[in-house]
Parts: C-alpha cells; structure tokens; sequence
C-alpha cells in the first residue's frame, strides 16, 4: 500500500487529506501515479487532471522533493502540494 | 554545531526563553542573532494586485509532518557546513495565527557576529523556500486565499549558492 | 524609523523586553531581527598571538559621553535611508562585564525580513568601527590589554559602501 | 578655555582623562595643540610625544572625527583616542 497525501490548495481543490491506494506494478513513476489518480477519481467529480497537471505543483516521494519521472513503490509515501510558503 | 532545536507548534513561543537557553553555561558565544517573523496586517499579495489596501486578519499555516522535520534539519546542516555555529533553534508556529503574533523563529549563536547573522538569514530564506509549510491568509471580509511562492524568496535562496565556501 | 531607541547604560537588558516593546500596538511588523553581543572566554588577539589560549576574565567598556550617543544616531539615520525601518534600538553596556554577559543589542523592525536583517547588520558593522567605544579585557592571571582594532571590522564596514541605493 | 579628554590607552599611557586648557590664538589647529601638549607636559614625564604622535592616534573636535590639520577655537571639546573597539 501506498499513502498519498495532498497539502495546502491541492487538499483543497480536491477535498481530501490523504488516501492508501494499491499501486499495480505498471504504476512505477509518480506520473503513471497521476494519471491513475486522475482516472479513478475523475471518474466521479472530474477536478483531478485540472489540479495535478499544474505545472506548479510539486510531489515528494518519502518526504524528499521529487520529479514527476522519478520511480515508485507501492510502500512509499508520496505527497502533492503547492510551492511552500512558510516563515 | 553543538545543538540544534526544531519545533514545530501550535502555541506561542519566547524569545527571550530561547535566547537564555543558548546562552546558558556556554562560554565561547561571542554572537547571537535571532529573527522572528509575525503575522501583518496588511496583505501584500492583494496589495500589489489591487490599488486599494486589504487587510487580513488571520493567517492559517499549514504542514507536513515528517518532511518538514526534515527539511528543517538540512537546511541546518547545510548552514553548519558553511559557517562555524554553535546553537541553532528553528521554531515555527503551525495553525491559525492571528494579526502581530509570532510566526517562526531562528536563532543563531556563534564565537562571531558574522556567521551568526549570515546563518540566520540563511536559514530563514531556505525555511521560506525549502521547508513544507503552507500559508493561507484570510482577510477581515472572511475570504481566505493562499499565499503564493515570492519570486523575491526564490532569488533571495539562489544567491547563497554564489557563496558556498566555509567562512 | 518610527521609532529610536538608544541607550548607553551599566546595567544588563532583556532581550525580552526590548523585543516586546517594539512589538506593542504596531500591527505592520512582519520581520524583527535581534543582534545580542556576548563577552567570550576566549580571547581571540591574545589566540591569535601566541599558541596557547588565553582565557579572560572581564571587559571593561569605556566610551565618550555624548559622541558615543552621537555616533549610534548618526548610524540608525543612515540605516533608516537605506531601508524601510520601523523601529531601532541600540542598547550598549559600559563598565566591567563579566565571561557571559551581554555587552551590545541591537533590534530592527521591519515589514520586510531584508530589510530587517540588513540594517541590523549594518548597524552592528558601523557601531563596530564608528562609536566612540574602547574596550580592555582582563585575563585571569589579572594582567589587561586594550583591545585592539579588528581589519576584518574595518572591511566589513567597507562593504557597505558599494551597496548605497534605498531598498 | 578648550576641555581636553583622553580616553582608553590614550588616556592610561598619559595617566589624565580630561583637562582644561586656555588655547593662545596661535594654537589654531589640532597639531598646534599637540605640539603645545607635548611641550607643556613632556616637561614633567617625558611621555606624552610617543603617545600623542603614535599614528594609530585619533582625534574628535566637538564630538565629530576630525584631522590633525582641523582648524580649533578656545570654546572647543577636543579628544583623543585609540580606534575604537565597541560592540
């Protein structure tokens, strides 16, 4: 199992906090991970796509920024979330 | 580096409290440079938007638990790798903060004012950029936006790689 | 400036204290940067010097009253023309401090972190090499030297020259 | 009458902090003085010349950084000192 978390205007927009997901084995890449996420959900309320394909939206994968070609387990942690704006 | 505090809170914090705990039975701290960083009132995103002046009356800060950790002990390191420092505490305020309250804060103790003061500034520009935190600001009208990433931050982060040598 | 604060006084300051006074009814701060001079055990000329290292016992500040306070305004009206400053206060013992204590504060308010940063530095840099301030250390064996000018201040008080524009 | 200060090892190698002093008309610059200080003193110990021409020595005129060359009047505060060495 997965855990997908989404921060800030992401969790927001797509009115959720975080999700476990099965990732099938095809599902190697965060963005073979988006376009999965945005299949299932979209499915349902059609906002995903619009949301995870910003270009300024960032991910991390187990706590450490990541690219959208960089490589998945289905034990990681991968966040979604907007540039940060703390301090 | 001979400790460094992170926390990540809910509740206020003092300076002064911190300042004496980095000062307490340490001999060697010539400097001590700190910055905290408050809740204003005046909205600056809206204000370069609009002509008019928008208030905010609260702010709501948002984390991730674990990679902000995380990201604050880097930037630490990184800072320790290029100065010689000897207490850091990086304390930041999470959830909903009202108009002049604290924010975050960075102190920074060393035998020298000059690795102390480059430290700090160091750290608080990585924090702003680096450091998972959201900032969602909501005005007097009960509207609430979130506060988008300052070109000014990035750059202020992008000159300190011109500077990478240990002084 | 909104306001200038500068004190040349014996007895010790809280950092708390000064902190919370320029926070007080002012709800357009954003960014509060504090510089806390410490006396060191270790005495870096003495260091320098020889190969051994020489611990001190004491300072003793001495300054000159009426030019000092002359000098310390002159230097905040200069930081205030280069940045946007709220509030400044320059606090700065005299006498004989002891291993620990707080020699020197200085605070800056700002709406802008750079802003606040900045100036504190600067004030510090030209307080450094421009305030009629002298100081002797006493070394446990009770001999005493005047402490002699630093190169490294005088250059860092050069820099500032290159970057004169109001930001 | 001028006031003279001396201050920190300008003053200990002297062994005076202040002192007041009628300026003739010809003592009209701040080297004037200092020629006048050393003959005046140097009589008694002898010291005051190796302090008071050390180029290291510095010197205010009404509580402003001046030069030896700076014109003086007999109202004026004048002192000497080392580089300063605050904060």
């Amino acid at each position: 199992m997965a855990t997908i978390h989404y921060f800030a205007s992401v969790r927001e927009k797509l009115g959720l906090s975080s999700e476990q997901l099965e990732l099938p084995s095809k599902v190697d890449t965060v963005s073979a991970l988006v376009d999965m996420l945005i299949e299932q959900h979209d499915k349902q309320d059609g906002n995903w796509e619009g949301v995870l394909k910003t270009s300024s939206v960032l991910v991390a994968v187990n706590q450490s920024i990541a690219k959208f070609s960089s490589p998945i387990k289905d034990t990681d942690d991968i966040a979604f979330f907007p540039p940060v704006t703390g301090g | 580096m001979r400790s460094l505090k992170i926390s990540i809170q809910q509740q206020d914090f003092s300076i002064e409290d911190e300042c004496t705990a980095m000062r307490a039975e340490h001999k060697n701290i010539g400097a001590l440079a700190t910055f905290t960083g408050l809740v204003r009132e005046m909205d600056e995103e809206l204000d370069d938007a609009s002509s008019g002046q928008q208030n905010i009356s609260s702010l709501f800060l948002e984390h991730y638990p674990g990679m902000t950790e995380k990201n604050l002990h880097e930037i630490a390191e990184e800072a320790d790798q290029r100065w010689s420092l000897l207490d850091v505490v990086i304390i930041h305020r999470i959830g909903e903060l009202k108009v002049s309250e604290q924010i975050v804060f960075v102190g920074v103790s060393s035998m020298h004012r000059e690795a102390a003061f480059a430290a700090c500034a160091f750290i608080m520009d990585f924090l702003k950029t680096k450091a998972a935190f959201w900032k969602k600001s909501n005005n007097n009208d009960s509207t609430g936006h979130w506060v988008e990433a300052k070109k000014s931050d990035a750059e202020a982060t992008e000159k300190w790689a011109e500077t990478k040598e240990k002084r």
